[in-house]
């Protein structure tokens, strides 16, 4: 599965996008947040603001953290939208 | 027969004028034209620019669900988004928002309501560049844009 | 330093980008550009034009005042209203407002605000040229602008 | 003083304006009418309509008939506004 991430999240983790596969108990959009927590520093560190991270699952903004990610192709994490 | 909205996401400034055009040129039903456009401000003289970056997989997606919101809850005959991204330098155009129907209430409403949801909803984010040629912050969602789209939740 | 309203009464047309340039031109304190165009409607074909009538010596004073209300309510940089009268086709413009302010919401009020007050209390009167021939009749004044104009009352 | 009319009031006056001198007992808007009614039948029929009427002296709209015209050089009548 395809990450990509926006705005000072792509900046403090210093990569726009990476491709990971979970483990097989990674089975939610929560679950996913904290396996990613725990493979580097750096997401730890955004994961410290995680009460304002905003995921989007195949383009589609997700507001539950229990949403399933099975059968995702793109995950995106970004902070909340200042456009307009 | 359903309105097909515009949307289009681009770098280049958009021509409010010939927008309007395209929604009016021909037509003897429409008696309201509401058009929002969004500015780039310096903040007395703070910035020199905003940085807007996107996520172009989803941005024309998520607007074109907001735009469908807005055609099925009010009576148009037609409507624009248009969102730029990229530098923008104070007292240039970011986004352009135009509803057209008979009567004005649907109009000024709608056009209201998709900016609400632009700000919220639209996968944009802005960097400021200051004139002080220090680093730029990414500038923080206003808790006042939230209330102001929630008010549109029934 | 207060705002000075541009408020016309004329025959011929406006142009909207060219009053909303005179607005913006030069400026970086702007974030938020509304307009409104009221256009003449056919009424399903059943008219080929209106007739606007007007209080010549009232008209652009009582609009001034309608104005200076909506200056002194919300923190506007820059407001416009231009009202046409004589004899208007469908399709052709009637009237145009444009509120500009540093934030959308004070644009989106000032604008809806000005077109509530000019649609009840700007002395102007519409009657109908039908389409066939018939002797047209006056437009009656909607409850509805009304009801409009009163969600402003304190 | 000068009395200006407008939209179906002109229409059934069959005219835009005329100059007037009321009697003395006439002093406030709602007395100029009445005196109106009482000097043509036209004016009589348009005062059928005088819930609708509206009133401008020196063009600034008098919600209230009581409103004193002592001094008034333009008074309007006319139908509610239906521009914008």
């Amino acid at each position: 599965m395809k990450l990509v991430y926006f705005s000072w999240i792509r900046e403090k983790l210093g990569m726009a996008e990476e491709d990971v596969t979970p483990p097989e108990h990674v089975g939610t959009v929560g679950e996913l947040l904290d396996w990613l927590g725990s493979r580097s520093e750096a997401f730890e560190k955004v994961l410290e603001h995680d009460k304002v991270i905003r995921v989007a699952v195949d383009r589609v903004h997700i507001d539950d953290h229990a949403t399933p990610i099975d059968g995702a192709q793109e995950i995106a994490l970004f902070p909340p939208m200042t456009g307009g | 027969m359903s309105v097909e909205p515009t949307i289009r996401i681009q770098q280049q400034d958009f021509d409010l004028a010939a927008e309007v055009e395209r929604l009016t040129q021909g037509r003897r039903d429409i008696g309201a034209v509401v058009t929002f456009t969004g500015l780039c401000r310096d903040e007395d003289g703070r910035l020199v620019a905003l940085e807007l970056e996107h996520y172009p997989g989803m941005a024309q997606d998520e607007i074109a669900r907001i735009a469908r919101q807005a055609i099925e809850r009010w009576p148009l005959t037609g409507l624009t988004a248009i969102h730029r991204h990229g530098r923008i330098a104070p007292g240039e155009n970011i986004v352009l928002v135009i509803a057209v129907a008979s009567h004005r209430q649907a109009a000024f409403e709608a056009a209201s309501f998709m900016m609400d949801y632009l700000k919220t909803r639209a996968p944009f984010w802005k960097k400021e560049h200051p004139a002080d040629g220090s680093q730029g912050e990414w500038v923080e969602a206003r808790s006042e844009d939230d209330s102001s789209a929630a008010r549109w939740e029934d």
